[in-house]
């Protein structure tokens, strides 16, 4: 702000200081300037008279002026600037001019003139105001805080919020995941139809049960879980089913609900006997020892 | 704990901070039943002619903070501990001032009051300060954000309140803080490509506009000479 | 300047000084004509029974440098203890439920149980709830770190000892499990079992890693499949 003070005074003196043309502190001078209005409130302090009572004319003409003074030097000229110079001698032209009947929409050109010397003022009183602003004591430079503060602790203490429902409940989820892909790793567990068939092929197949035996002696005698039982009864069945449309074996049930028997099918073929293992040979044979026939 | 040790207490809460503490945080660390106002005013009048005084600084309508801070008369013999200030653009400067008299103000209305744009860095310098904060929205077309000085700006001014901004009461009796829409916006409305075209009037406006063009082909002449004058 | 402006001074520049300053630099301060010592007695006298003290600290045999200070019978007000409330993440639930089940468990048995990497906040901030602690090492390669919960977790959720956390029969009575009919039950019994064993000899354990790991490649099967279904 000193800075530009000094270009607006420099300006101002009729002695132009050695080694700087004109056309320099023109330049300047408008390059230091904050705007039109900043430039015009210069100008307005130069008439040295009330902003209450300058004539917005000779102002007007002032700029006018000025403006065209810094064109002719061929500078730069920011369009802000030649904006306000059109406004100025647009209002200039009709504050000369006699009053003509307008609109009664239109502002009069007093009312717009009253309105710059507002402006003017306004602005005047915010330079000043800046400037007062500045000047009073301000911390670190006139007065100060406390250079060695001493912190005031803050202990936090987390606190959770989480209830045993909360926390059971997140395990449970947990294995209830866990439990929901455990059924691909375990299905050995249950007897499966393939594993019946197999089982019963290898029983029942060649002739070697001629005589009626019920289902549940062919089932494996190692199962505990009354679930893996049903699941193997079950099987077990329907592995009796397809052996039966093979023609490997038959069928009995004298009731509904009544025990389910079978035997081998005595006119399917021979077995060859390389496929008949020692082991299920002398299975068969403690089997038919224990049969009960009907 | 009894008054004595309250104002004990008051007094080495304020003196540890280095930023001003509000009264809602020290009544927080002060027992319950303590008379925070009357330990504050007792407090502030026991320094009042000391080489360190306690500030009020008054944050909104119903708060205040307050802090020791060093008296302020005292400033010519404690050069030594000056800080290195960032100087302050005079638009900036200026833009503070009108925001600390005026406020709540838009930033149209500032660049209305200085009668040109602001440029960009303006307002994040003043914000970057923590001098400045937005207030609330101006309740017309657009809803403009308006904005405020801080308790930090208080502060580094070594303010109460704004209410004692040097010239505050003498520029209110003025009539020149009223908000009325100054020149800038005439002149502003043409420079800024007529978006508000619809404000007041629009006949003068357009003869305006035609005057520029005269202007504005000239300015390019300008220009392109210029231009002519760097290729050589 | 009188000596009741010295003192001020004095006052102002102790209380603005970064660090405590020596006497020399004080002198310097000063104006040359002042008793420093005196002053400096007085300052301190004036202080004595306040919520500042001014202390002096000896430098070396001949050197002292002074500093405003707090009242040391003031400090407990001075420290606050705020309680801050935090919300426990969804991981952190999980994690905290394996271990209470699993302990001793390491990080990477709980990453496999759960099927996702534990971020590094988790075990943090279920420590610094005091729930879990370090338990001792696994005796596997690169000896991990074991963990297990503690008194403050049994304190928490009013148990007397980890066993009384229901099993997960219970917890299916109880509701929190969703119940699945027939095969999803055999599978639980089943695994479950191999869990309860896991809680003392290794051997087992380390049988239930091994589960764990296909489980690990089945559940992301299922996963993809599930978005599979999402896509369509």
């Amino acid at each position: 702000m000193d800075l530009q003070e000094d270009f607006n005074s420099e300006f101002e003196e009729d002695d132009v200081p050695a080694g700087r043309s004109p056309a320099d502190l023109l330049f300047l001078a408008l390059d230091g300037y904050e705007g039109p209005i900043d430039l015009l409130l210069s100008l307005a302090r130069d008439q040295k008279v009330d902003l209450a009572k300058i004539s917005i004319v000779a102002l007007a003409d002032q700029y006018l002026e000025f403006i065209s003074r810094v064109r002719q030097l061929r500078l730069e000229v920011a369009a802000d600037y030649l904006v306000m110079a059109a406004w100025l001698a647009y209002l200039k032209s009709r504050l000369l001019l006699p009053e003509q009947p307008s609109d009664e929409d239109e502002e009069s050109p007093e009312d717009l003139a009253a309105r710059l010397a507002f402006q003017l003022r306004r602005l005047e009183a915010m330079q000043k105001a800046s400037k007062e602003l500045m000047a009073i004591p301000r911390i670190g430079q006139d007065f100060y805080r406390r250079g060695d503060p001493e912190a005031i602790k803050v202990e936090n203490t987390s606190t959770f919020d989480l209830s045993l429902y909360d926390l059971l409940k997140a395990y449970g989820s947990i294995r209830d995941k866990m439990t929901a892909s455990t059924l691909r790793i375990m299905p050995t567990e249950l007897y499966s139809m393939d594993d019946a068939i197999e089982r019963l092929r290898d029983m029942l197949g060649g002739r070697r049960v001629p005589n009626w035996s019920s289902l549940e002696t062919f089932l494996p005698d190692d199962l505990k879980d009354t679930l893996v039982v049903r699941s193997a009864t079950a099987a077990t069945f329907a592995a009796s089913l397809e052996l039966a449309r093979e023609g490997l074996l038959e069928i009995r049930q004298n009731g509904i609900f009544a025990p389910i028997f079978f035997r081998s099918n005595p006119d399917a073929p021979e077995p060859e006997v390389d496929d008949v293992e020692e082991e299920d040979l002398a299975r068969v044979d403690s089997l038919l020892a224990d049969l009960e026939v009907d | 704990m009894d008054r004595f040790e309250q104002i004990r207490l008051l007094e080495a809460l304020l003196f540890a901070a280095q930023e001003p503490i509000r009264e809602k945080q020290l009544a927080e660390r002060m027992p319950s039943d303590a008379d925070l106002n009357g330990l504050l005013q007792e407090l502030q009048s026991m320094y009042a002619n000391r080489g360190v005084q306690l500030r009020r600084i008054e944050i909104s309508k119903n708060e205040n903070a307050w802090a020791f801070r060093t008296a302020d008369d005292l400033s010519s013999y404690m050069s030594i501990n000056r800080e290195v200030e960032k100087k302050l653009s005079r638009a900036a400067i200026e833009t503070l001032s009108i925001i600390a008299y005026h406020q709540p103000v838009t930033r149209a209305e500032i660049e209305d009051i200085r009668g040109v744009a602001l440029s960009k860095g303006t307002m994040d310098i003043l914000l970057e300060a923590s001098w400045i904060k937005p207030k609330g929205r101006r309740q017309t077309p657009g809803r403009p954000v308006t904005w405020g000085t801080t308790g930090n700006f208080l502060d580094h001014f070594g303010l109460e309140t704004v209410r004692d901004l040097p010239g505050m009461e003498e520029l209110r009796a003025s009539g020149l803080l009223e908000s009325r829409p100054g020149l800038g916006t005439i002149a502003m409305q043409q420079s800024e490509a007529a978006f508000d075209g619809s404000e007041e009037d629009e006949e003068d406006f357009e003869g305006l506009q035609d005057e520029l063009f005269d202007l504005e082909d000239d300015y390019e002449a300008v220009e392109l000479e210029e231009d002519i004058a760097i290729e050589d």
